[in-house]
């Protein structure tokens, strides 16, 4: 059964207030179309979760997509900081729930086990905690262990409405393989009601079939296909093209002020009909050859 | 002087690191010094990345652990839950080496924000995996600048603990582990074994006592006999400058 | 660093008394050659677990090597049941833990995490429970979920001393490729204090280096790595040979009575040398060759 | 009639199951049920086997789960805590379709051991998943021999809960879904909604309430009108005899 589709289908499958997981660390594989559709399609109020904040949340949050962000920290790595995020926690604007790494990825876990609470021993003695406590004091606790009766927090499992996923490659069901390291993408995928694939290109069920043990999402957690080369453009995709480095820069250069912001919004979002028309603006076929990943370097 | 502070940094982190230990490292000098272990002494140490990298053995600089050229030629490519879970929660990693923002004389460390938390501030990086290896490595091992306003009397935000308040703190809240060493571009710090607060282990070479103290927040213990840092060796500098970072982008 | 070593030198390093996991699955991927290596050495009093009971661990038992059994029950599908386990349970001879198979593989998936235990939804209302909290009721306990305020049962996590792993490929450090499903594999190596990796075949680093998301075992986990081709003999190793089922049929044979599998054990354990022998005795390269799998059908 | 009592099993199991569900398969004729309705009516099912396998296309008759026979062009392979955990566990399996030793009027099943468990007792496979699926999936399929000694008053043990003692005490011990169907060689049973007793559906052609009854342990409950079961259509038999299990390991 195909469940390919258009990018524009897939994200108005997502109600305004609905809570996304997206699949971005830092700067790769960032559902960077994916954002800019959202944007132009003006769905707003979302929870955004990630372990590790990225440039498809900044970019949400500074369209004022976001209303709350559930996440372990983050930067745009040597480019700069997540500056959308910082300005909206430092006004007030955004509603932000900021753990770590691993407790972030355990949530998601616990999301996908089916886990009601899971123990660790993180954030003990950490002003992140004392935070956590007060903002969102339903989603951690204590409990004691039944065996050693030491006492440990335990935090609630987190479960998006839908993941999206920036993949390199999957069949027309969904069955997607993910190269390079997956940091928390398999844990989110599985822990969210459903997830939105979105990939560098789809090919037969032939060929996942032969090599199964590289899928990484089975099928049956899909919900829709998007094939969208070039889909995480500015940052990179391992094994297909590296990040943009003028465009990122571009890019934090545009987050340092509320009207250079809106102007980036105009041009790449707003001024532009689809991906298509995005890719052709920010310097088509011959800036996105030049891109293209060496196969034996995977960058 | 033949060599940068910040190569200093980088080949005093890497003596601290024993052959066959497993070592979580951030990017940036923490992972410098870690390669640089690895290609001395310590060749069967293991250098995990948060991201899901185990022993990858870059040939380009990369920007961040984001940047695929961070993942070359590793041996295991993985996730969070299998770096952070199943190997640092299980209690797996020898060292954690992170870089920081703000660190307090009891080795608690600020990733996330500068200023008053409750009134006016700027907010940062956050976590990542910070708090994690500083919650569960056996030891963690910091790297960062000698300036006033990094070591501080008072940090704005406990992002990773270090020993809390001092004394047993840090266990009373369950935790093992604790920072063993800040190493700065000025001086090497240890903790006292009691107090746990941060000890003068040794001055780099061309630094006194007197200007390591007076460029920072706070005031350290300082033992009797302070040794000066060991410089760096040719070898180091050389594998430094021509294999780990030749592009200059962590060592500055 | 090479941690290669020889059969002997590795089960050498097991004590009797320790707890070993052990990667068999019914007659799939089981660590033949290492039960046979472990009866010849007389190393006793071991406490084995694995999520399936599988033909590794039935011929242990029959050895009396085994006092203590922590599964989730198994067989060896339309040959036979564990009839040695069986009989053990029957007699009274061998202390069984019998849980099902999420229950095991979260048992191990805990000890994985470093969790100090783990909530699960199975085994309530069922005899197996009842039986557990019986014979070993400090490894279960009861938990209410500070969220929902539900009682949730929760497992202890289970840690062996040593996991034994038959796999496909790995390098001298212990790094390992898996193919095929995993079962309880990667849970169980990932929780055990260390590893004993027997390979079909031990290649350069550099080979593992170029797929690494098919690295299932970092070599940080292995004590000891060694080469054994056919090491799972008469059981099958996916893509690499067929299961034996004139041998598996021999032994169902043999376990139908004490004498019989003495005899069996003197033919085959005792009666050889090494695994070499072995092998020879059970028809050489004629019979091992047309086990062989098949490149495409894997089997 | 020119079809075997385990191929009308088959297809009266095949039947039970709809268009994308996700099924939690066991070896034997669970196995031969999904693979023909996968072929047949419901091309978008997912099944699962618990050894970590997904929509495999065997072509080979397998001995059981374990045999690669049965993985043969699966779509994802992975382990235990992915099938039985992130997708059973987690909610996700519609139905769980099991083999069983012994089941009593509330769809307990045993599959752990005959005999006294406190005397003398014979120990056969256990629960594998039995346990596992009959706890978190939707609702569960049971396919057996009908015979007095496997469907009983009383059974052995309890390996895989189905409605306990009847009534509530399921949703009690905190399990939802159940045991939906039980599927002999001489009937189909489904299970009354506020007792939870075993109740006949429908008998197979050629056999009649009486024989059904007398040949089990139990009395179920017999509605006022019990229809014939609908027998299988040439185009199932033809798939499960030269496709599905062209070697008869499972339809006798």
């Amino acid at each position: 059964m195909t469940k390919r589709t258009s990018l524009s289908e897939a994200v108005r499958s997502i109600p305004s207030g609905a809570h996304i997981g997206l699949s971005g660390f830092s700067i790769t594989r960032c559902a960077m179309a994916f954002v800019r559709e959202v944007i132009r399609l003006g769905i707003k109020n979302l929870t955004v979760s990630q372990c590790v904040g990225a440039m498809d949340t900044d970019m949400l949050v500074g369209a004022g997509a976001v209303d709350r962000l559930i996440y372990g920290g983050g930067s745009l790595d040597r480019f700069g900081l997540l500056a959308n995020v910082n300005a909206g926690i430092e006004t007030g604007t955004l509603l932000a729930e900021e753990y770590s790494s691993l407790s972030i990825a355990f949530r998601y876990l616990a999301g996908s086990l089916g886990l009601p609470f899971i123990p660790i021993r993180s954030l003990a003695g950490s002003d992140l905690l004392a935070r956590i406590r007060e903002r969102a004091g339903a989603e951690v606790a204590f409990v004691d262990d039944p065996f050693t009766k030491d006492r440990w927090l335990v935090l609630k499992p987190l479960v998006p409405d839908v993941s999206i996923m920036q993949v390199q490659t999957c069949d027309e069901e969904g069955n997607s393989w993910i190269m390079g390291p997956k940091w928390d993408s398999g844990e989110q995928v599985k822990a969210s009601e459903r997830t939105i694939v979105i990939a560098e290109r789809v090919v037969p069920t032939e060929l996942i079939r032969r090599e199964p043990e590289r899928c990484v999402i089975p099928n049956l957690l899909v919900s829709h296909v998007v094939e969208l080369p070039y889909g995480a453009h500015p940052t990179s995709v391992y094994r297909e093209y590296d990040y943009d480095a003028d465009r990122i820069e571009g890019y934090v250069e545009a987050t340092k002020s509320r009207d250079a912001f809106q102007a980036y919004l105009d041009a790449y979002v707003f001024g532009v009909k689809d991906h298509g028309e995005y890719l052709e603006k920010v310097g088509g076929m011959e800036k996105l050859e030049s891109l293209r990943a060496d196969p034996v370097l995977g960058y | 002087m033949d060599y940068t502070p910040s190569e200093l940094m980088a080949v005093s982190g890497a003596r601290e690191l024993q052959d066959r230990q497993v070592v979580a490292v951030g990017v940036g000098l923490p992972m410098v010094a870690s390669l640089l272990a690895k290609r001395t002494h310590a060749p069967n140490m293991a250098i995990l990345f948060e991201i899901g990298v185990i022993d990858s053995e870059p040939i380009h600089t990369g920007v961040g652990l984001a940047d695929p050229r961070v993942w070359y030629r590793a041996k295991y490519l993985s996730s969070f839950v299998d770096i952070l879970g199943t190997l640092l929660h299980r209690g797996r990693v020898d060292v954690g080496f992170l870089g920081g923002l703000e660190v307090d004389r009891y080795g608690n460390l600020n990733t996330t924000l500068v200023g008053d938390p409750k009134g006016k501030f700027r907010h940062m990086v956050g976590s990542g995996g910070a708090n994690d290896i500083a919650s569960c490595a056996r030891k963690t091992i910091y790297i960062m600048r000698h300036e006033e306003r990094k070591l501080r009397e008072t940090i704005s935000f406990i992002t990773s603990p270090g020993y809390i308040e001092g004394g047993e703190s840090r266990a009373k809240a369950g935790l093992v582990g604790g920072p063993s060493r800040v190493i700065t571009d000025k001086a090497i710090f240890g903790f006292h074994p009691v107090t746990k607060r941060m000890s003068i282990l040794s001055v780099h070479p061309e630094n006194t006592i007197e200007d390591v103290v007076a460029t920072m927040g706070f005031e350290p213990h300082i033992p009797e006999q302070v040794p000066f840092t060991e410089p760096p060796r040719p070898d180091q500098l050389k594998l430094i400058r021509e294999e780990i970072d030749p592009e200059r982008m962590y060592i500055g």
